[in-house]
């Protein structure tokens, strides 16, 4: 049992938490005050965060990334979630993807994409798996040759024709590749009929369409994919035509770290979230007085803060344990039960961190508005009841 | 005798406001360019609409032109507008509270004649209390259970001018000062032991109003500054006024407006969840036919049966004090109750809404992140819960402030 | 007109049973040596006593001798005598209801006239259903908006001879056994559709009662063995005393009497803590004094009150199933709703009002170990809140089951 | 980072699910029927544990223990606690007052007591804090010379003559040695006033009260300590004259890890009961019919049975991660934030696995009752308010 940092993984911590504290705070409040959600994003942080490698870390060396484990990940994660959890996620976006390329991409494939990720520091990755009305059901596959991906990809020689859309792509209007799954055989249930394509944008057919116009998360990009008669290369079909679920989702998503990575990462921004409110609702209790004394006299302030910094650091044990036994490709269901774990904490926290900054009238305070936000988000990725269940499944596998 | 029926009045207008809801409100306030909270602009048609049919002198006595309605009906009224929309109960809500106030209760009879008709004349014309000042702190916090260290005191001072009041100082909060025909002011004059009011129009010379932008409070408010604000002496309203429009004779027991509004808001993100768990179909059935569905809206109907519940019970307690006396009720803070209950229930029932839409539960121009918004707005309101409950426990505890006047301001 | 004055009985009657919880029960039910739930006994001469008053026919009819209370009446009276000892609420509202089904609504002239005047004659003459069996499975659970794929049916069987019913069987859970003079034995008469009810009273060759150790539920319950036991032919309900008893006609809207002493348990609790917090000093001031506590005894009175809000509903609304058809009130299971909501409201006021008393909080001789392990029981009862948050559910997507006779079975 | 246990630390664990399972198991339910508080006790199991080392684990390897760390000591609660909870207590008990024998004696009295304690099975130790009416009092001292204990102290040459009360007082029925607090002066505030003593069985004028009657816990005998002119040598006076409350509260607890082990060990107590309704919970889901069906079918079902693993692997990263900062001598708020949640998750994941083994009419399994009970016991000792605000204190120090 050691709970020691690496000086490598201290150093990461550091350099994202210098970072997150020069950088990212300052312009985090005036991205999310932008209301048309295609100009909150800011390719200036993106730029700046990518020369100190926070685009990159995930990359195996050989690649020319950084080969970081997932514990270093973790820790930066949080890091940037501290100062602004959509751009932290901005950033570990890439990872989750970087670390699919690495794991199911053949070597020519990885050839053709990997240096040109590694050497531009505006290309971003992505994955379109969720439809305009499938989402849930993809997430649990049935065994109904009807349920699963409507987009569609049908050979034609050296090439399949996409059709269809997608939808709440996260990355989709900024990103430069990304993974698709669509269906290549509906007359066979989705697990069996499913392929995962590699498409680059400015592929011919495909196109972004709306911009989503999240609640929270403001700066990071979410938007509608749609493909007409896109013609993309059998080169780029990642593992076995029909083989998509098995490669990313259940059991091929664990031994992929793809889904896993998912996990850790939702646990380990909500844990920066968390980490925020903490601190900034100690320092607020510490000087801001009420009736002539500290709000920190109260008992009521001190039990909610008590709270706050108990689940807060309950959640970051966990956290730093799945990363652990991610490093050690120990995979069991800590993964997912620190995911929902994070949905429940981040906004219990989130919502004494209003109550303690609470009374002012009819104005909010436009931080605790904004993480109150973003932790809103979780609700409908890593708490809601399908998320539970599928994790409860890997409990009794 | 013990009756939870309805009378057919009581039914009949809750009927024609659903209605109205249906057919006029939500088509147009669930808009998706409407949605977004940064410019949610308040639906002024509709509020004319609504004001024809009444609702904004919903309490004004039958004899001055209202429709005489009680605490119970104002409340069914503004839930179920609220049910639509948040703010146009907010507006409405708050005109009709304090048109029975300041013309049933307050007013003299020049004052009434003077500015009763402009009321009832214009459709456009709402009322505004402006009480509140900024930077004010009306918590109980760390005086819960001592007397506060030091009083309240009102800034906003008028003195006499010739026949004329001069009001100074700054409002803050007042809810529907943008729209509003005329405002009662509270005021400090100097020399007198407890604030007073003033009814100063929109036009007075010297008052202006900010609209606030983006404020966590429904309907629309703004900030008021008085700067040598010049009103005649007759302006002046009685001397209990003040403790009328504060609240101050039972604080805690006010008419659970607010509460009501909370809990349309919560009925409307649960009905829009459990009509989608009837389309939208996963794993080959509905979404209403899986368990976890069920079991989260089933929640939801539960706190949401019961919270209206204790809305209505302090609707009703507000009109019948003799209720509390003879104790078939009892004598807590029944409204402050009610807040604490309705706008945590409302608060997960919009989440747990939220979370059975999916990614479009977190999406600025869908209604439910409207919901989740407006539910947060209402646990925030007042002094928030934690105040909220400081002042059931001084109640239980038997407690008594010598003055009330800080509570008063906090209001419900 | 909606009012929730009470009315000046149900006001006296409220005062009289507080009064003797007070001067009677509480110095007995609370003493240290009765308090262990291993062998916490009837305490008999006070159920005389109760009796004497009126309480074990509280919901009889006037004319045939009872007192006629209306739900909203027992409800009152219940939650007083669980405020001072569950067990004794427990055994006079089970008499009381059965009291009125029975001789009220089932019964004919004749049966009347044979068993009335002993029920009225014997402080000691309790009444029991017997309609629950070992190991039936009453859950809604998998069955959750599909039809069930079986029928439950009763086991326990009666056939004819001669002039004699004899009926075998054996039933369990049933409240009020070890003390009942008469049963009402829930039947299978082989060819019949449906199920039949048949008095049978203690005495009867052939039942045994083995009461229940230690069992987790309130008064007295046992198990109930029939073995070729012979009652008259003229022992037979009609036919639809089977739904009144099972309360088949209104599933979850039964009168609430399970909710209301489970209110008086978290009163009791409550109220104890509120008491002990003036007293006890720490810190050099009173507990109620210290934020921390009066917030969680806050937190109780909410809940607790708004939870008797519920369960008064749903005790009026048990007796006006026309203000639900009018649509004064919600159409959802009001009892079943009351249930979740108090059991759980209940439960967070008896652990928070242990926590105020430190160690004695978790002393198995004194008060609140008492009121801690009645509320789990009263969460435990049923078939738990996850499965009626089910039946909620189902009445909200308004899936109508063919049969209820499974629901019926699990009571609220 | 690294989660792996040290081949030592696997072999206690190993040793203590192994006694938990066939020694405790056997007999739990049964000693937890008795009615009698002071018969619930059963000296055999203590003699086994004790030879196996339960007793003496913390005890340093030079006076005869087995000076095993924080770690090994927080595997081997949550095992025997898996199996008993208040037996698990009755072991650890010994180990809290062993730390602060270790940390607070001289060599003089460790001479005295350590061999004797070391040798001998039934050698049980325990502390007289709590007094009839000043629980919270003297876990929150004030400054006011009028609070604190009430038992008094009074110097007669080289003894000290003891006179009151203790109540609620851990092993008091069945130790061989205690440390008492007691007020050598009542003219100065608690902490300066309250000097800590090592207080014998046997000791003349010190005798046993009543044995409390706990509705949880049961096996753990907690009873009445009453002082009636009880002679106490000077010598036995640990650390100098009014000196009791730095040396075993605030920041004294902490240097001496008596209280820190006291939250320790509450939450890897509890962590105890958790498993042992997970595990019991999922193959109750998974061998019992409802319907026709498993009741893991049911969705319900899943997400409480989510929510018990998740809320319990959460307290299980927390509790090791508090011990391993133990070892490592780092000291924070977290002992205690693990404690207070130890108290939420106890009590949220015994409330569950009744829901799951629910309706049984008027029937309670009895395992689950007593669980129930068990966790409730958290309520006074680990989640109430004042243990809350005082580790919030912690944080801002």
């Amino acid at each position: 049992m050691d709970f020691n940092l690496s000086n490598e993984q201290r150093s990461w911590q550091m350099a994202a938490r210098k970072f997150a504290d020069e950088e990212i705070r300052p312009i985090s409040l005036e991205r999310d005050t932008i209301s048309t959600p295609r100009e909150t994003w800011d390719w200036d942080i993106i730029k700046k965060g990518s020369k100190l490698g926070f685009r990159t870390m995930a990359v195996p060396k050989e690649w020319g990334g950084h080969g970081t484990d997932f514990v270093t990940q973790a820790l930066v994660m949080t890091e940037l979630a501290k100062a602004d959890s959509a751009i932290s996620k901005a950033f570990s976006q890439n990872w989750k993807w970087s670390h699919l390329i690495s794991a199911t991409c053949t070597e020519e494939q990885k050839q053709r994409f990997l240096p040109g990720f590694v050497a531009d520091d505006t290309f971003l990755l992505g994955k379109g798996g969720t439809e305009p009305s499938a989402g849930s059901d993809n997430r649990m596959p049935i065994d109904d040759p009807k349920t699963g991906h409507k987009l569609k990809a049908e050979r034609k020689g050296d090439e399949w024709i996409l059709n269809g859309e997608k939808a709440f792509i996260a990355n989709a209007p900024v990103g430069k590749l990304f993974f698709i799954d669509a269906r290549t055989d509906s007359t066979v249930p989705p697990k069996q009929g499913t392929t995962l394509f590699l498409v680059p944008s400015g592929t011919p057919g495909f196109r972004i369409g709306k911009v989503f116009n999240k609640s929270g998360w403001r700066f990071y990009q979410n938007g509608e994919m749609i493909f007409e008669n896109a013609r993309v290369p059998h080169a780029n079909v990642v593992g076995d035509v029909g083989g998509a679920i098995r490669k990313t989702g259940g059991r091929g998503g664990e031994a992929t770290g793809g889904d896993l990575f998912g996990d850790l990462e939702l646990a380990a921004n909500a844990l920066g979230i968390c980490d925020d409110a903490c601190a900034t609702a100690l320092k607020f209790a510490k000087t801001t007085k009420q009736g002539g004394q500290l709000l920190w006299a109260q008992q009521n302030v001190q039990l909610q803060i008590n709270k706050m910094f108990m689940l807060t650091e309950a959640l970051r044990s966990f956290v730093m344990r799945v990363a652990w036994e991610h490093d050690m490709k120990i995979h069991s269901a800590n993964a997912g039960l620190a995911m929902n774990y994070s949905c429940d904490v981040g906004q219990e926290v989130t919502e004494l961190y209003m109550e303690i900054r609470g009374a002012d009238g009819c104005h909010m305070d436009h931080h605790t508005d904004k993480i109150l936000r973003d932790a809103f988000i979780w609700n409908h990725l890593a708490g809601d009841s399908v998320s539970r269940m599928k994790v409860t499944r890997r409990l009794a596998a | 005798m013990y009756s939870l029926q309805l009378s057919p009045e009581q039914l009949e207008i809750r009927d024609t406001v659903r209605d109205f809801v249906t057919r006029e409100i939500k088509p147009v306030a669930l808009k998706a360019d409407r949605l977004d909270l940064c410019d949610r602009s308040l639906l002024t048609d509709l509020l004319d609409q609504a004001s024809q049919m009444g609702l904004r002198s919903l309490a004004l006595s039958e004899e001055r032109g209202g429709a005489g309605a009680d605490a119970l009906t104002s409340c069914i009224v503004t839930e179920e507008l609220a049910a639509g929309d948040a703010d146009i109960a907010a507006v409405l809500s708050e005109s009709s509270r304090l048109a029975h106030m300041l013309f049933d209760q307050c007013m003299n009879d020049a004052q009434r004649e003077a500015l009763l008709p402009k009321f009832l004349g214009g459709d456009r014309y709402h009322l505004a209390f402006a009480g509140c000042e900024p930077g004010t702190d009306t918590r109980l916090g760390v005086n819960y259970h001592r007397p506060a260290d030091t009083e309240v005191m009102v800034k906003t001072t008028a003195t006499k001018s010739g026949n004329d009041w001069i009001i100074n100082g700054v409002k803050d909060c007042v809810a529907n000062a943008p729209v509003a025909g005329l405002f009662a002011v509270l005021v400090q004059i100097p020399g007198r032991p407890a604030a007073s009011v003033l009814l100063v129009p929109a036009d007075a010379p010297g008052l202006s109003v900010r609209a606030h932008d983006n404020a966590w409070q429904h309907g629309t408010c703004g900030e008021v500054t008085l700067k040598d604000c010049r009103v005649p002496a007759g302006n002046l309203l009685g001397d209990d006024a003040a403790a009328v429009l504060t609240g101050t004779a039972a604080p805690g027991r006010g008419v659970p407006l607010a509460q009501a509004l909370n809990l349309g808001i919560g009925r409307a993100a649960y009905e829009a969840a459990l009509d989608y768990a009837h389309l939208r179909v996963q794993g080959g059935r509905p979404l209403i036919e899986h368990q976890a569905i069920g079991t989260k809206l089933a929640e939801a109907a539960i706190r949401l049966e019961v919270a209206r519940g204790a809305v209505w019970q302090a609707a009703w307690a507000s009109d019948h004090p003799e209720a509390i006396s003879d104790r078939s009720l009892s004598d807590l803070p029944l409204t402050t109750i009610a807040h604490v209950f309705t706008s945590e229930a409302v608060m997960k029932a919009a989440k747990d809404a939220a979370e059975i839409f999916g990614a479009m539960g977190v999406m600025r121009d869908m209604p439910l992140a409207k919901y989740v918004h407006d539910a947060r707005v209402c646990q925030h309101s007042g002094d928030g819960n934690t105040d909220a409950r400081l002042r059931v426990a001084e109640e239980i505890a038997g407690y008594r402030r010598a003055s009330k006047s800080a509570m008063a301001l906090a209001g419900e």
